[in-house]
């Protein structure tokens, strides 16, 4: 049959590049409308900002590849918050705050793994549940008011720059590259892609499907954690509800990042981009001195558009 | 000038600058001999100041447990319609007395009308119902903090000045009335001009990301930070000492340490007047004065503090305590202040009650 | 005769689990709650659970078709501001009120199905994106409870017809004729086909897109009424009435054996599920277990509940 | 009744037809037959109205026209049953078979009575016994086909187009199917039918088009038409030999399986394979031949027996250790349990081996691309290279791709489900020579198939299972079409 080489229709290259402009775009306009947007202080803080969401998007991104969904990352960021708080409050006990909260955040990942793919319940609603369940202990355990002081260290890497370049950034990039690299140079990371693409054949070529999923959900609450320690640090106050809205704002910029909730396609950076464009929208609505009404409804506008330009194949 | 101030001791001042004559409660009918059994449907302890309003009634029902048989505890999670539902379990279950500190005004209204019209006292506290329809309704005003911290903080600014607000959240009835009170005040000043008003969910992180946005887009023009309470307040200073300022414009606290402690410490004019957790425990032992059958006020204020910072006094708002001494250094940020229990803390907090 | 009791324990699994789940509650209530058992406890409940059950009866449509609506919180809260704003205890704007709500509420769900149909984006976006655009809205038409309703509109939430709460005598109304629709008319075959294999059904020549603005549509429909009985039982709309319901809409669903996969599940099984968490819920208040307890007990309830019933497929 | 004329279609990248023609008369049974990616499922797809054609007209009974959608099409009098089947997984049997049909009673509702009842005639007079409330997830791909077909049956068509109908079901199905489908020619339904089975084309057409690389070739009458002509048609040049010789000396047992039982579907089953040996597994559909398969590999639980590789037994097998000892399973199910769709070719040829395209761990997408490369040069697989998507491609490249697959995993055994499914004469023989080159490089191959003359062709021995039972085994001139049929349909004589 004849192969005839004809260019990619433009809807191909809205798919590939979309992301990056509609972030264009946006900082584009805010840039025109309010000069003050792109000062070097106001960029660095938003990469401060950007560094925790972008921290849990990573783990989305993996339980979305393998057509799940995680719910749990907020409560989970905030669990690891109030474990920041319960020591000391000196850099002596940051490392004994680290294993806790990472251990409660990889069980969390676990428990959701393993009734997913043992009892196969949907994800939304097995993560559903134990965001509730984790809330509880967090209220019983603190009796609802959270109280003691992050370690200093903590208060650095989450607020602090270095010559402008936040700490908690530098993390983002170590962490991104990483699951990048793993996801695109390595066997785990085909795995993952193949389980998300067609979990039952995944099984029938020798892929122990299951563990990878598990595994996804897994990494996935850990990362919660971490971002949940490094945003403690944002502000020496740590409230019931750090993080709130999380769980929701990764799964957008996931989408908005090309990841297909379907499963099996999408990248890391994709959902990066996702992440940044959350960000950026918050910080623009501020600069142009919107009132509240219209924040929300811009971020849901966006949301959308952003998202339709993935058209799907027909 | 800076002789120590010790705190307010007098009568409740709304008292007695009240013009008409306070309304008392009969409750000769409500009469009955103990132990009683007492509801309590909270709006919820989502955040350091309901726990702490928490806490001091239990406190109060450990301290007369002699009179309680049993003191149940609904909590609605913040939703209206779960209180709605909370409240008619405990009228199903028969209480004696019931204590609402409600969701929303409107939401309850109809629900505990019900239980009043079924001649179950009724006391209200924090947050009231639409109607008349209840005994006694223990409360401190959000107008008085915001026609206060505004008007101290316009003539701390010599009637001249741009200001940014940092309420809580849109469409919540605490923020609503001291957003209202607060422009009403600033409206009476030409000078001073309302730079910006974002919203902050009471939530440290996002005071301190708008405070850090609006300093961007602001700079130095920004006289002073009026916030509708501590939590945000305090993520505000952050972001202002983070912006390396140095002598911080005036800044309104309520309720939290971390705001006052964050002033005193970077030396910044603040104001603060909490709205007091002791409500509760005051609720409780009104509730006990009703059933025992003495007249009540139909509407009980606390009397709560005015904190400033030493030297900040204005004209007309005078301290009666100083934020130095009224700011905890030793204790956490999060610590809620003025609940009425000595060295109350959240973590630790835990007493005995007939439950 | 054994046909029959396979497909209960294979296609009603969900049903099964959950009617056990009620009975387990309830006999364990009426032991440690001398009141709980009580005729008026019961209507309570079924009182109470009213706006949850129609909100989720619209949810279930959506999720069979394959999709979910996350925009039902908001528009909750947006028809009730409208609701007792537009009324402000005027018996006749009152008609306007309801006639405007249940308009918007519908549009709402249409547009929602195009923008999922045409724009081609996953529904779980926008019906997110909706949800925060209504938010927006409503917060723009007022940022403070508004309105009030007529005298004796709270009758709807505390009234009796024939002894039953006049919500559960509707909700049970609704879901059995929406049980009957699915059944009974080829369209709501269609529904659950789209939910299958939604090219399949295309190719079949099905009205997909019928299919989705009908779920979404009379998913918004749903959302207004609900509004209708919070209003009714708040006194009056307020800006945010509606937030909670979003999440916990969907429980309900999947906890009666409702596929979120689409394709699969019913009305009923998702009436028991609305019906086991007002009680889980009345139950915890009886058992006077703090919030905190709450919480736990209700996430642990739920997942026992929809992991006890294991999907009956062939594991290839 | 219906006139092609000048039709072209592309799609990203391919040219899947370039101005075809097509003439059906009502009345009149037309093959189409060509090699696999000819185009004929395409055109079937815009008969339907799936997709638009870039150029060139439809006339259908008497008048241009364009449809805009599927149901356009349908409402027509067109009825498709595609090469890969629309039936609803989670909906019964009897509501697939009449979904856009009900069955109205009472107040003109649905009457699942009568839809159950009217499903249970249809599926009889098809002689296929399938319960109608049955969930059409829980039936095998044979009984799949079988209700796709049903569908076709249920109301009135002018245009009826069966997209390789027969590639999974055999024997007794096919002769009552043809009955049927005489039946409704007679009736002056034209009939378009697709198939790779020549033999079928010559037993049930009229007449004959043919396609090559998406362009027309010929049309004629299948009476003055020779099976040999018609493949040069096909394939364009003469084809030789379609069956390699069979191996002479067998070499030793490789795997053994003993008393193998699948849970209400295989019976204490026992087979064992040789190295250098074409083994078959035949018999009537249902048989459980893909269970027994499955139970081996490790993809179904097996309840009882054990089997032995290597010098090891196992009782319990799972995919990953059945590979680990160098057993490969092609799936009959292409779909569902063979291919991501919608990945591309070359990660879907290493799925099964990620070890060959990586070291410690780490992916050589360079080598992984080599290998795709060689590969769809090896079986001639049609398709926009290794990055193209598997999604688009004809069912018998994709079919290539899953051989391809396998016979680079399968170091001991390999069992191969239906390994021509939807696959061309000419693509047909190169597998089966491949398959011969498998066993003489000392694997065993264990072959699942319906079609009589491929067991017979290529077959060094033969299983016969029947209700999940093995009811004989067959070697040298048993081979033969009446033992097989015999056993397949008999009782064992015990
Ligand atoms: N949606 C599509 N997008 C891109 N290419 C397509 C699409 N559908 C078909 N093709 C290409 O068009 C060509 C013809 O495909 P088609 O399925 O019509 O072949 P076929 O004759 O049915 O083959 P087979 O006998 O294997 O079914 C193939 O090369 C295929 O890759
Ligand atoms: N999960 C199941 N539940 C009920 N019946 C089933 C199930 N799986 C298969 N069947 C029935 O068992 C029979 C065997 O199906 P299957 O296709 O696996 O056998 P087979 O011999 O492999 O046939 P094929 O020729 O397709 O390989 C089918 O007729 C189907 O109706
Ligand atoms: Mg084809
Ligand atoms: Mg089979």
């Amino acid at each position: 049959m004849a192969h005839t080489e004809q260019m990619a229709p433009a809807r191909d290259i809205l798919r590939t590049y979309g992301i990056h402009i509609v972030l264009a775009a946006l900082i584009g306009v805010t840039a025109i409308l309010s000069p003050a947007f792109l000062s070097g202080n106001n960029i660095s803080n938003m990469l401060l900002q950007a560094a925790p969401l972008g921290i849990v998007v990573i783990g989305q991104v993996l339980v979305i590849l393998v057509r799940g969904l995680d719910l749990s990352v907020a409560s989970v960021m905030a669990t690891a918050a109030v474990v920041a708080t319960t020591f000391s409050g000196q850099d002596s006990d940051a490392f004994p705050v680290f294993v806790v909260a990472m251990l409660i955040g990889l069980a969390t990942g676990l428990v959701n793994g393993l009734l997913i793919t043992k009892r196969n319940v949907s994800p939304f609603l097995v993560t559903l549940a134990t965001m509730t369940l984790l809330q509880g202990m967090r209220f019983a355990y603190t009796q609802g008011a959270p109280s003691g002081n992050v370690p200093p260290i903590y208060r650095v890497l989450g607020s602090q720059t270095f010559y402008g370049v936040p700490y908690n950034l530098m993390i983002l990039v170590v962490l991104a590259t990483v699951f990048s690299v793993l996801l695109h140079k390595t066997t785990y990371g085909r795995q993952v892609y193949l389980t998300g693409g067609n979990p039952v054949m995944a099984r029938l070529v020798g892929i122990h499907a299951d563990r990878i999923t598990i595994a996804s959900y897994v990494i996935s609450g850990g990362l919660a954690a971490l971002a949940g320690l490094i945003y403690s640090g944002f502000v020496g106050i740590v409230d019931n509800w750090v993080g709130r809205g999380f769980e929701l704002d990764s799964i957008v910029a996931a989408v908005m990042g090309g990841v297909a909730l379907s499963g099996g396609r999408g990248t890391i950076l994709g959902g990066l981009f996702g992440a940044a464009i959350l960000v950026v929208v918050f910080n623009a609505v501020l600069m142009l001195g919107m009132p509240i009404e219209f924040q929300i409804i811009i971020k849901g506008i966006v949301i959308i558009a952003a998202a339709a330009i993935y058209v799907r194949r027909a | 000038q800076d002789a120590d101030k010790t705190g307010y001791k007098g009568a409740p001042r709304t008292m007695l600058w009240s013009t008409s004559l306070a309304t008392m409660m009969d409750t000769t009918q409500y009469k009955k001999d103990g132990p009683y059994t007492i509801g309590f449907s909270n709006a919820s302890i989502s955040n350091s100041w309901r726990v702490g309003m928490l806490a001091s009634i239990q406190q109060a029902a450990h301290d007369n447990a002699d009179q309680i048989k049993q003191l149940i505890i609904t909590d609605a999670n913040d939703d209206p319609a779960k209180q709605v539902s909370d409240v008619q379990d405990l009228i199903s279950r028969g209480v004696d007395l019931l204590i609402v500190s409600a969701a929303t005004a409107e939401a309850l209204d109809a629900i505990v009308t019900q239980a009043y019209e079924q001649g179950i006292p009724v006391v209200l506290v924090d947050r009231r119902i639409t109607s008349e329809n209840f005994t006694t309704f223990i409360t401190a005003s959000d107008m008085v903090y915001g026609h206060m911290s505004a008007q101290w903080m316009v003539e701390k600014l010599g009637g001249k000045g741009n200001i940014v607000m940092l309420p809580g959240m849109a469409g919540v009835s605490v923020a609503v009335n001291r957003i209202a009170a607060a422009q009403e005040v600033f409206a009476n000043y030409p000078d001073i001009k309302v730079l910006d008003m974002q919203y902050t969910d009471w939530s440290p992180a996002k005071g301190k990301q708008v405070m850090a946005a609006l300093i961007q887009q602001y700079g130095d023009q920004i006289d002073g930070v009026w916030n509708d309470h501590g939590l945000q307040g305090s993520g505000a200073i952050e972001a202002m000492v983070e912006a390396g300022w140095t002598d911080l414009p005036p800044i309104t606290c309520a309720d939290l340490n971390g705001c006052v402690k964050l002033a005193v410490q970077n030396k910044q004019p603040a104001f603060n007047y909490d709205y007091p957790p002791a409500m509760g425990g005051v609720a409780l032992e009104v509730g006990l004065d009703i059933l025992a059958g003495k007249p009540v006020p139909h509407q009980y204020e606390m009397s709560v503090d005015v904190a400033i910072t030493k030297g900040d006094e204005t004209v007309s708002v005078k301290a009666d305590k100083w934020v130095e001494d009224y700011a905890r250094l030793d204790k956490p940020n999060d610590l809620i202040l003025s609940t009425g229990i000595p060295d109350y803390d959240p973590t630790t907090f835990s007493v005995e009650y007939p439950q | 005769m054994i046909a029959t009791f396979t497909f209960l324990t294979k296609r009603r699994g969900g049903l099964l689990t959950v009617i056990a789940l009620i009975l387990v509650l309830t006999i364990f209530g009426v032991l440690v709650s001398e009141t709980f058992g009580t005729a008026s406890n019961a209507l309570n409940i079924l009182e109470q659970s009213t706006p949850l059950a129609l909100v989720s009866l619209g949810q279930t449509l959506v999720i069979i078709t394959g999709g979910i609506d996350l925009s039902v919180g908001s528009m909750i809260s947006l028809a009730s501001v409208l609701l007792s704003g537009i009324t402000n205890g005027d018996p006749l704007m009152m008609v306007v009120a309801l006639a405007t709500i249940m308009g918007a509420g519908i549009l709402v769900g249409l547009i929602n199905a195009g923008a999922s149909i045409y724009l081609r984006v996953h529904p779980l976006v926008v019906t997110l994106g909706m949800g925060a655009i209504l938010q927006g809205l409503t917060l723009l038409y007022t940022q403070t409870p508004i309105g009030k309703m007529p005298k004796g509109f709270s009758q709807l939430a505390y009234g009796k017809v024939l002894g039953l709460p006049i919500g559960a005598v509707v909700t049970i109304a609704a879901f059995v004729l929406t049980a009957i629709f699915l059944r009974k008319v080829p369209l709501g075959r269609y529904i659950y086909a789209t939910g299958d294999d939604a090219t399949g059904a295309q190719l079949m020549g099905l009205p997909r897109h019928k299919v989705l603005f009908l779920a979404y549509g009379f998913c918004g429909l749903m959302a207004s009424i609900a509004a209708i009985f919070l209003v009714a039982r708040l006194g009056s709309g307020q800006p945010y009435t509606g937030q909670n319901f979003t999440l916990t809409s969907i429980t309900p669903v999947v906890v009666g054996g409702t596929l979120l996969s689409g394709g699969r599940g019913g009305v009923m099984g998702t009436l028991m599920g609305v019906y086991m968490v007002s009680l889980l819920n009345n139950l915890l208040n009886f058992l006077s277990l703090s919030t905190h307890f709450q919480l736990i007990v209700q996430g642990l309830i739920v997942i026992i509940a929809v992991s006890v019933y294991v999907e009956n497929k062939r594991k290839v | 009744m219906l006139t092609i004329s000048k039709v072209s279609k592309s799609f990203p990248g391919v040219k899947a037809l370039s101005n075809v023609q097509l003439e059906v008369k009502a009345g009149e049974i037309h093959a189409l037959v060509g090699e696999n990616g000819a185009g004929k499922s395409t055109l079937t797809r815009i008969i339907a109205g799936v997709h638009k054609p870039d150029e060139g007209t439809i006339e259908f009974d008497g008048e241009i026209v364009h449809w805009d959608s599927p149901a356009a099409a349908k409402a027509a009098g067109i009825h498709v049953i595609y090469q890969e089947f629309v039936l609803f997984p989670n909906l019964t049997v009897a509501e697939n078979i009449f979904l856009g049909h009900e069955r109205r009673g009472f107040l003109n509702g649905i009457d699942h009575g009568r839809t159950r009842q009217d499903a249970l005639d249809l599926l009889n007079r098809l002689g296929v016994s399938i319960d109608p409330d049955a969930l059409v997830s829980e039936l095998s791909v044979a009984d799949q086909q079988m209700v796709e077909i049903a569908k076709a049956l249920v109301h009135k068509v002018k245009l009826l187009i069966l997209d390789e109908p027969t590639a999974v079901i055999a024997g007794h199905e096919v002769e009552l199917l043809f009955g049927r489908l005489r039946a409704l020619r007679d009736d002056g339904v034209a009939i378009i039918y697709i198939s790779h089975r020549l033999e079928e084309i010559f037993d049930l057409c009229d007449r004959v088009t043919v396609f090559k690389d998406g362009q027309f070739v010929a049309t004629e009458t299948l009476a003055e038409m020779t099976n040999d002509r018609l493949v040069s048609l096909m394939v364009g040049r003469d084809m030789s030999e379609l069956f390699p010789p069979k191996s002479s000396a067998p070499g030793p047992v490789v795997l053994t399986a003993t008393n193998i039982s699948v849970k209400g579907r295989v019976h204490s089953a026992s087979l064992e394979l040789r190295a250098g040996e074409i083994t078959a597994l035949s018999g009537m559909v249902g048989a459980g031949r893909t269970e027994l398969a499955m139970a081996i590999f490790g993809g179904l639980p097996m309840i009882g027996g054990q089997v032995a590789i290597g010098g090891e037994t196992f009782t319990r097998m799972t995919p990953s250790l059945a590979i680990e000892k160098g057993i490969g399973l092609l799936t009959e199910d292409r779909k569902g349990q063979g291919l991501a769709m919608l990945t591309d070719v070359a990660t879907n040829i290493s799925a099964s081996d990620l070890g060959s395209v990586s070291h410690k761990g780490w992916l050589n997408h360079g080598r992984e691309k080599e290998i795709a490369v060689s590969e769809i040069a090896n079986y001639r697989i049609a398709c926009r290279g290794p990055q193209g998507a598997v999604l688009t491609m004809s069912g018998g490249n994709q079919q290539k791709v899953l051989v391809a697959r396998w016979a680079r995993t399968s170091k001991k055994v390999i069992i191969m489900d239906e390994p021509t499914r939807g696959v061309d004469v000419g693509a047909k023989a190169e597998i089966y020579r491949i398959m011969r080159d498998l066993a003489d490089r000392g694997l065993a191959v264990l072959m699942i198939s319906s079609e009589m003359p491929e067991v017979i062709g290529l077959a060094d021995r033969v299983y016969v299972m029947r209700e999940g039972v093995i009811t004989a085994e067959l070697r040298g001139d048993e081979i033969a079409e009446n033992r097989i049929i015999q056993a397949a349909t008999q009782k064992r004589a015990s």
